[in-house]
């Protein structure tokens, strides 16, 4: 039994949390909360020094080849920090779509762009309210150029970049590379409630299309790029549901009330215990899933799903509980409880909600069971 | 069993109906999502105007005695007026904490001459009172407080921070509580003023919440004069005198506003999931058949309540339950009303998200809900205590003089 | 406003609440799930002679005529008592349905024998798992004679007769009085998890069975049944929440751990503050129930859902923590505990389980959308 | 990251399948509904049986040291063996007490010459062992224990009465924790012995739980006596010898037994919800959903456990988490599977409900689950100060003589 990172991939973690807890304190994420700028383009840069944009590519194509594995560990760091940088949208998203759909040739083009974080991609896939769905997806390519309107798009003001999903010809969906600096393309800020992670609405008319290779096979290449980013995602929701948790119990022991810390209340104490568990069931389920990503094993998609479900619930109760340990401090704009609270929101819609992935977690025990 | 008035009260009722009918707008028909982000200068204005009309015409401060303006009136009369008026448009947000906590403890405890003087301009709307209890030390722990008062000769001086003050910003006065003699127990080296809020020293600064909202202000002392004439009570009563106060704010807390069932029922009949419209979902339906049982038994407790006071009984803390219960629902709908939008959940503008936001605003200020005027937890102990009649926590701080309670951070 | 009992049904409560401490202290139910008894007939003799069982009939039929409400308030009691006594069968499944279905001479020839105790009825809906429905009914009638089994069927061996659900010659459902004493009648004891309440399989072979009047409507008078049911039942669960309330609160006073009474610790505390609310929050649903049923108001479906929903949930919640206050000693079959944990169990099955009703619910809130 | 066993592992894995495949059974594929009411007679001689087989084979005490029997294994070999013993029928409940936790103390404390008499008897199954240390005035409070020992000559006269003694009506021997000195402080008034369970005075009554089994019993001493050679540990250092018996515990508390979420699924499957299986059921995938993402999480943390144990580590008390999490789960199950069939949920017939009542016994035992062993509450609190470092309760009871500590009804 081996089911835990490799010392290597421990060594990697330590150095991104130092590197992070030097360069990404509350006040990065802050600064983008107040509106000052839409994310940390300086942070960025250092990220993609660090090599962490290739992380999962392969040494051919420009990445360091650490795999999925050293991506799960610093997704979870970059979790930790609230990170005000397109890392999920880019590396979990894009990245991961061209890996996962992309011919040789677009491989070859995109992939070093991305390692060296020259290319920043997003993944537009929502066209307002709604669950994913290929039903829901009324953007079009015809002779290569595509028209219609996606929106929230993580990071989408952003990214130089889109992958797009829309429909063919012949109304097949599949997906799209799409550059955003070009003619045809309409960027538009969307206010969210999380205002550290950018969102807009992409308006294409007749943008320049090229579709994935890989996605002939029409919906199932994006339900990969999904259940891949959700285990990547996960780890990003441990990571914050860790850093509530740690916030709430050391302010706990901080604060008194009655002549003693309030960590000596049960109340707290049961309180955390149960943020502890929920975050060590997610964490557990995540690092399954992190095999089964590396692995690309057959019941990744149900591993992806019961990651994502636990991982979303886990961040959730973490950061609302963590600003009810606080007190009436927690829901000061002054503490920094509501980075969380926020991006606790962003991630449990970012992939769609709870109600999609549970269902999808059960069709996984059904094919399971049907096998 | 029924739901209907007494002759006596159907009267009254009436009466308060052709009040407002002349006087306000009534309300449209559907839930509007109206976010107030903070109380201002305009809305000082109306509700000025408005109070004016209400003590003009006999529906202010009404359970007061009628030699104050008040008419005496019942509690059940009370709660009608209050039932009706919320029909109505009308200003909120000014007058509650001056009306409902100050000037019934001033009555406990100023001087005559200090009523004559106070009671009517308050209740003419003239003048806004404010309530100066919390400190940053203090949270649910409201006796911790640091705020010091030196006697010098016919004043006080007081020095120290007050926070959570609704309505500081544009209050004339404020009833305030401060630690007289710090060798003394904890609850036993209190004593409460009044002030004036434009006294030098005061200064006032919004406090910003995660919603982005400012209804509460941090109040700073420095070198504040209080002449001793403004004493109510005695030199180490204050707790005594606060809790007349807050004995007051008990009957004032109330439901959790925002999206309820109904609304995310709505929602649930607008959106999709997997493929068919959101409310045909077992999942979604069990969820709100769930906050609709909490929704109507909070509805039917307060008609138990309202009973209880119609028949001139005294409801009991009963009435607890309400925050307890709404300030989580109205979270849990928040945040279920998210969900239901997909990959749109966390969407705020209004013009790409159904009913304007509302579900995402409430998300953001829910978390203070379930904080302000008591925390979840101080009200279940509350309900433990006060009602079911179990024993209070240990107190280690109760027999020690308050500079030798272990503090921590602050 | 005047949503309170009156001060007479509140003196029935209290001569009720006498009644029963004094009679069915837990010593009587627990005789009965010690297996020496099916039920307490002595009771049963004592309860019909105080009037309880023509509560609610009219006195032109016999009964004292107190109405709905009164029945409410005694239901409570009975729930309060775990009374092992066919009442509830009797009293708010057979007597409603003849009241509600019945002819004037079937309610002629009922009514006043079961105010005087000399029929006690059961209803025979379930055949086998499932919840209410009338495509889940096999049972038929052909000639006046019916054929079917019936399982299980709540003081099924108690009862002298049944009102069954079961289909005429054309196939359409309708109600039943079936005598249980004659041929064609087979009656087969079941265990179920609460043996202080008698359950039986009723098979039927052509029994004579005679079609209550106004059950020419089929389903639509089951369903009435049901959710005037359900109003009184939510009281009788309210009545065992609050006994369990009642019991963990005194024993948490009286237990010490740690130097102090467990009741001073906020794990417990605030387990019994979620109790108390939750009961709480049935009670006031079911005062609206107990309204709605008396003026037999439009919105009465909703009403009992509403009710039985809130009731349900309480009951499970205050006997389950019920027995969690009491430590080891509660899991013992020598405290009183179980009897409320397994009749709640009872009571949460015996209408149709809770996907059931709370779906009848949104169902009412969608008539009442529509309307 | 894999699920490899190392080259040694798989080693040890095929010897110890190798021992099963020879003298065990393999279970049947599903899994079966087993009502244990209590261990008989028959249980307990195959139990010895069985013993006997592992002992000799070396399976038995297989951390111990080798003068012991035992083969110095590591823990996770310990875990490899277990894991394949799970496939097997094989008799258990009888031996775990003995060999897990009363036999080590005795190792720690006991003479030579006595573990030269008790180890192997125990080894080999020929003697069996319990432990005496829960009281009726204890439950979570273990420390509050009652029971007396006087000195009387060469021996300690024992008077009072312990319970939830598993195994004690089979045990030959047992370890008892008893109070020597009312007059010290509540931890430091204890004394610990072993004793002959046929002792005079000794008498064991059995204690019938909600599910009509009877796992426990009580057990109450007249007037025994206890040779003063038999004592464990120092006098007055009963407390500490009894950490040690506990320490041993913790590693075998585990998984509520009984139906899981591949349980429920498979009733959804099969049972009717609304005109439609079941499973098809948005509310019903959304319970199986979160009870997976439970059973997941517990099981993938177990596997993380034995990793640390493969490499070496010792794991802390994250362990703690399993039975908060799965007791309650079991119990939610249980209601759950009632609820699925309907207006039959209460039925235990098992030709009238599906997978023999399965889910109805489970109901019925699954309260016990979340008190035995620790409850819900004392788990919340040892994860809160063991794992994550928070103060413990106030305590009242610390610094005052045993016999002043206030009592309230035992």
């Amino acid at each position: 039994m081996n089911f835990d990172f490799s010392d290597d991939l421990k060594q990697l973690r330590d150095q991104a949390r130092r590197f992070l807890t030097e360069r990404c304190g509350p006040a990065v994420p802050r600064r983008v909360l107040d509106g000052e700028a839409t994310w940390d383009e300086g942070l960025w840069r250092a990220i993609v020094e660090m090599g962490w944009t290739g992380t999962a590519i392969p040494e051919t194509y420009g990445g360091v080849g650490l795999g999925h594995e050293g991506l799960c560990v610093l997704a979870e760091e970059m979790g930790r920090a609230v990170a005000p940088v397109p890392f999920a949208s880019s590396v979990y998203m894009a990245t991961e779509a061209i890996l996962v759909g992309g011919s040789e040739s677009q491989k070859s083009a995109w992939l070093p762009k991305l390692a060296a974080g020259e290319a920043i991609g997003c993944f537009a896939l929502a066209e307002g309210p709604g669950n994913p769905s290929p039903k829901r997806i009324k953007a079009s390519v015809a002779r290569g150029k595509l028209t219609g309107v996606k929106a929230p798009v993580a990071d989408g003001s952003v990214a130089t970049f889109a992958i797009v999903a829309a429909n063919d010809e012949s109304g097949r969906p599949g997906l799209y590379i799409v550059g955003l600096t070009g003619a045809g393309v309409t960027r538009t800020a969307v206010t969210t409630v999380d205002p550290t992670r950018d969102h807009a609405t992409l308006t294409f008319d007749g943008a320049a299309a090229e579709k994935l290779a890989g996605s002939a096979d029409g919906w199932a290449v994006v339900e990969r790029v999904l259940n891949r980013a959700a285990v990547l995602f996960a780890f990003e929701q441990v990571g914050g549901a860790q850093a509530c948790l740690d916030m709430a119990k050391n302010y706990a022991m901080e604060r008194y009330a009655f002549g003693r810390p309030i960590a000596s209340f049960q109340a707290i104490k049961h309180k955390l215990a149960d943020v502890y568990v929920a975050t060590e069931l997610a964490r557990s389920n995540a690092f399954y899933g992190a095999w089964a990503l590396a692995t690309d094993a057959a019941d990744l998609p149900l591993a992806a799903a019961t990651a994502r479900v636990s991982a979303t619930d886990a961040f959730h109760l973490a950061s609302k509980e963590n600003i009810q340990t606080h007190g009436g401090m927690g829901f000061t704009w002054q503490f920094d409880c509501h980075l969380y609270y926020r991006r606790a929101r962003t991630l449990a819609s970012v992939l769609g909600s709870q109600p999609f992935w549970r269902d999808r977690l059960v069709e996984g025990l059904e094919a399971r069971n049907a096998a | 069993m029924d739901f209907n008035d007494t002759p006596q009260e159907a009267s009254f009722r009436a009466e308060v109906r052709a009040f407002l009918d002349k006087n306000a707008t009534r309300k449209a028909g559907a839930n509007a999502a109206v976010r107030a982000r903070f109380v201002d200068d305009d809305v000082i204005r109306r509700a000025k105007d408005w109070q004016a009309k209400k003590a003009a015409a006999g529906f202010a401060g009404m359970t007061w005695p009628k030699k104050w303006g008040g008419r005496e009136a019942t509690p059940i009369q009370q709660v009608i007026y209050n039932q009706e008026e919320q029909g109505y448009v009308v200003p909120r947000g000014v007058f509650e904490i001056g009306l409902g906590m100050c000037i019934p403890t001033m009555m406990a405890y100023a001087k005559p001459e200090q009523l004559e003087r106070y009671v009517a301009p308050a209740l003419r709307g003239e003048e806004v009172w404010c309530q100066l209890f919390s400190e940053p030390a203090g949270g649910s722990d409201l006796a911790a407080l640091r705020t010091r008062a030196e006697p010098d000769g016919e004043d006080w001086v007081i020095n120290g921070q007050k926070i959570w003050t609704s309505g500081a910003h544009f209050a004339d006065y404020g009833i305030v509580v401060v630690r007289t003699d710090p060798n003394a127990k904890k609850h036993e080296g209190l004593s409460f003023f009044f002030l004036d809020m434009k006294s030098p020293g005061v200064e006032v600064r919004r406090i910003k919440q995660i919603s982005g909202s400012s209804n509460f202000n941090e109040v700073f002392f420095t070198n504040v004069r209080v002449p001793d004439a403004q004493r109510l009570g005695k030199v180490g009563d204050g707790w005594k005198v606060s809790i007349t106060t807050l004995m007051n704010e008990r009957l004032a807390v109330g439901d959790a506003p925002g999206p309820d069932v109904d609304d995310i029922f709505q929602l649930a009949r607008t959106v999709e999931l997997d493929g068919e419209p959101a409310i045909r979902n077992a999942a979604v339906r069990e969820k709100i058949a769930t906050w609709y049982c909490q929704a109507q038994g909070l509805k039917y407790a307060k008609f138990r309540t309202i009973t209880a006071l119609s028949r001139g009984q005294t409801p009991g803390p009963e009435s607890s339950i309400t925050k307890v219960v709404s300030a989580s629902k109205l979270q849990d709908i928040a945040s279920f009303g998210m969900d239901l939008l997909g990959m749109s959940g966390g969407v705020m503008d209004p013009d790409l998200t159904p009913m304007n936001g509302w579900f995402q605003d409430a998300m953001l200020y829910s978390p203070g809900m379930r904080i302000a005027g008591g925390t979840d937890e101080v009200l279940r102990n509350i309900i433990a205590e006060r009602v079911l009649g179990m024993p209070g926590d240990v107190r280690v701080d109760k027999d020690v003089p308050f500079n030798k309670i272990p503090g921590g951070k602050r």
